[in-house]
């Protein structure tokens, strides 16, 4: 059995595969943040961050902080050489214009036709949006990165039940599970993790999931 | 042509009612000192347009535990609780605007344009009560220009003119609001003399300018 | 009589005076381009040329032309201290967003209810409009300098037969005749060139022409 | 992540029938060597997006004289007697797009927005057969995004990731068209390594940038 940590570097693990070389990838905070340690050898990858900048670096010692040099968690990062500030009417201009390739997002609930909801739960917690909204409609591809389930309850469902961030959006889905397309048909299982039988990861999953034909295990 | 005011000064500029804009992205080239000199000033009811409330402790977030707000326009409060308590409570109105739609809104506020035609909120509760038009096949979402009364912004420095130029990611929202308020201050780390910064690298022109505060170190 | 040289000197002296203390200020190539020599004695005002700059300052001398820094008719220009560049979209940003004080602009025609044409002549000469809508539509204020006539035949008029740059955009007419304000009740003159008699000036003008009340010479 | 090529291979990169967007401003800030590159192979019936079509003997219009554009759209071809007489004889088709409309559709194409909603044009020819949408009591054009399959821009230095800074009013329309383009090729009067631009002095970020060629001194 994976601890919490374990689950979410092997999920990060998983998405970091989906990264070509070449490529300019928006990652959420959180477990989507923790992708960035895992780029496979010899695949150069970008990473922008909405808050306006490209060419995100590791985080800094200590001793070498620049308190205006920051993510979009708001926490002190460097930038690579290459890399390069802007504001965000142009951050979101390459968000919104297609010209990031890739998003790497959590998701309270995903639907099988692609919707997602992970801004609120009204009434409970209410973070906002932030710019969700504009990466999952502008990201070339959406990658939702989460655990399978909350504390049991299936987030892989026929509807979402929680306001929308957006319709239509979700490309892939990794969790601790297995690795699911989003296709017209539904919900497919291309990839499972062996140490899930198939019975437990469909019972964890509330909508109909098609076992791809070319199903294969996890790396 | 100097612009140079003190901080009790630009307090005053400000009214309770006031829509304002700050910029920051969660108090990142954020005016901290302004926010603060406003604080102390007392000031209510007003209307904020940022894009997010920072935190209890740093950035608009300060102003938030004051109960200074009235209504707030942001992308995201979820790291300062007591936006969301004032929310979940009642007691503030809070408008969640997409971060991307957020900085255009104000762009057309700042540059003449009638408003934003955006993919972003269709099919969710952002579109409610919203124009959707439909342009070559495909639906957009028509969001509205936002202008304020008064706009705080961080600069790294600013020349006499208001000429302004920024380091990292301070940037973010503070260059166009600049062009989207009645009246313009800004929270300079540094000051310089007019023809300081060459021409080529000033990142938001001085026109946009009113008021230059100083930010650094006393 | 003035020559052509004296007159539009004549007239870009008169609409200097419009200038007031701090503003800015964008000038149409040609005549209008003539009133930043005049700008009188103490009062500071900044010139943006739509191509991306602001702080126009005089002609460079043969020997230190940059010609990378042009107005926008394309000519070799300084750049003032406290002057900044930027790109098409922020200086129209400017001008769209009523940033701009004053434009000041030349006309084939313009009607009495402030519309304006000065863009092109169907099958005869089509230069386009540059940036003269957005100016036009955009700054706060319009001053139209241009000679009273067009070999004769009046240019101010009930309404424009030419196709509009234009509608309801006009402030005032400064010719080499006078100064003529454009109201609710049609073109006003408030200030006349003693060197034509007002009879002349009327029949020079193809709308009606009210004589103000507090009509004076033009300084 | 060298994006440098040679002028033959940036030519060979442009179609016949293609649209294509060419910065500057009276050929200020406007690729020169790639215009004379793309006038030797000879191609034609092109579409140009640009503000104006230069000099008969500078900028793009070079390529109008040799009769390459099957239509133009710009804000101004008054400087050119040549697009003007094709105008008239109707050889080439000519769209004049306000300068302010015309940079922002181009942004708006690049930055996926659905138009341009402005009050230039308004009871011109210009609002011909689009759609008016009134907004808060006033009306507002509603005008198209632009696209282009290539994008020819000048910059000042550009390191070898695409990386663009600007020097003068060179600036002008080729910020955005980088964005707004399919494929996009820079002449740069300089290059240098990855790293040498601070990332605080980039005006156009790389990744908008596909190829550059060297259009210093030789």
């Amino acid at each position: 059995m994976m601890d919490k940590q374990e689950m979410q570097e092997f999920i990060a693990r998983r998405v970091a595969q989906e990264l070509q070389d070449g490529t300019l990838v928006n990652l959420g905070i959180g477990l989507p943040a923790l992708v960035a340690n895992f780029v496979p050898e010899g695949r150069s990858v970008l990473f922008q961050s909405e808050n306006g900048l490209i060419g995100l670096g590791p985080t800094p010692a200590d001793d070498n902080i620049d308190l205006s040099i920051t993510n979009a968690g708001g926490k002190p990062v460097t930038v690579l050489p290459g890399g390069c500030f802007f504001n965000s009417a142009i951050s979101f201009g390459i968000i919104r214009g297609g010209h990031v390739d890739v998003t790497v997002l959590g998701a309270l609930q995903v639907s099988e036709k692609g919707d997602i909801a992970n801004y609120m739960i009204p009434g409970k917690m209410v973070p906002g949006m932030g710019g969700a909204m504009d990466l999952l409609n502008g990201a070339k591809k959406v990658i939702v990165a989460m655990e399978h389930t909350a504390k049991g309850a299936p987030k892989l469902l026929t509807e979402c039940t929680l306001p929308l961030t957006a319709v239509n959006a979700v490309d892939l889905i990794v969790t601790e599970m297995g690795v699911i397309e989003v296709t017209y048909e539904g919900f497919v299982l291309t990839e499972y993790n062996p140490y899930f039988p198939i019975e437990e990861i469909k019972a964890a999953t509330g909508a109909p999931l098609i076992i791809s034909s070319a199903l294969k295990q996890m790396v | 042509m100097n612009k140079l005011i003190t901080y009790e000064e630009a307090a005053n500029l400000v009214r309770n009612g006031d829509t304002i804009m700050v910029g920051g992205f969660l108090a990142v080239g954020t005016p901290e000192k302004l926010i603060d000199a406003l604080i102390a000033k007392g000031l209510q009811e007003l209307t904020l347009i940022c894009n997010d409330t920072g935190f209890v402790d740093r950035g608009v977030g300060k102003m938030v535990v004051a109960k200074m707000f009235t209504k707030i326009m942001a992308s995201h409060i979820g790291t300062n609780r007591e936006t969301g308590r004032q929310l979940l409570e009642g007691e503030t109105e809070v408008e969640l605007i997409p971060q991307g739609t957020l900085i255009e809104q104000i762009r057309a506020g700042g540059f003449g344009l009638g408003g934003v035609l955006t993919k972003t909120g269709l099919g969710t509760e952002v579109e409610k009560g919203k124009m959707i038009i439909n342009i070559n096949g495909e639906d957009y979402l028509l969001e509205k220009p936002l202008r304020a009364n008064v706009a705080l912004l961080y600069a790294e420095k600013a020349d006499e003119s208001g000429n302004l130029t920024y380091h990292g990611t301070t940037r973010n929202f503070n260059p166009y609001m600049g062009a989207a308020a009645d009246l313009v201050i800004v929270e300079a780390k540094e000051i310089v003399k007019v023809g300081e910064i060459s021409p080529d690298d000033v990142i938001v022109p001085g026109i946009f300018v009113d008021h230059i505060v100083y930010g650094g170190a006393e």
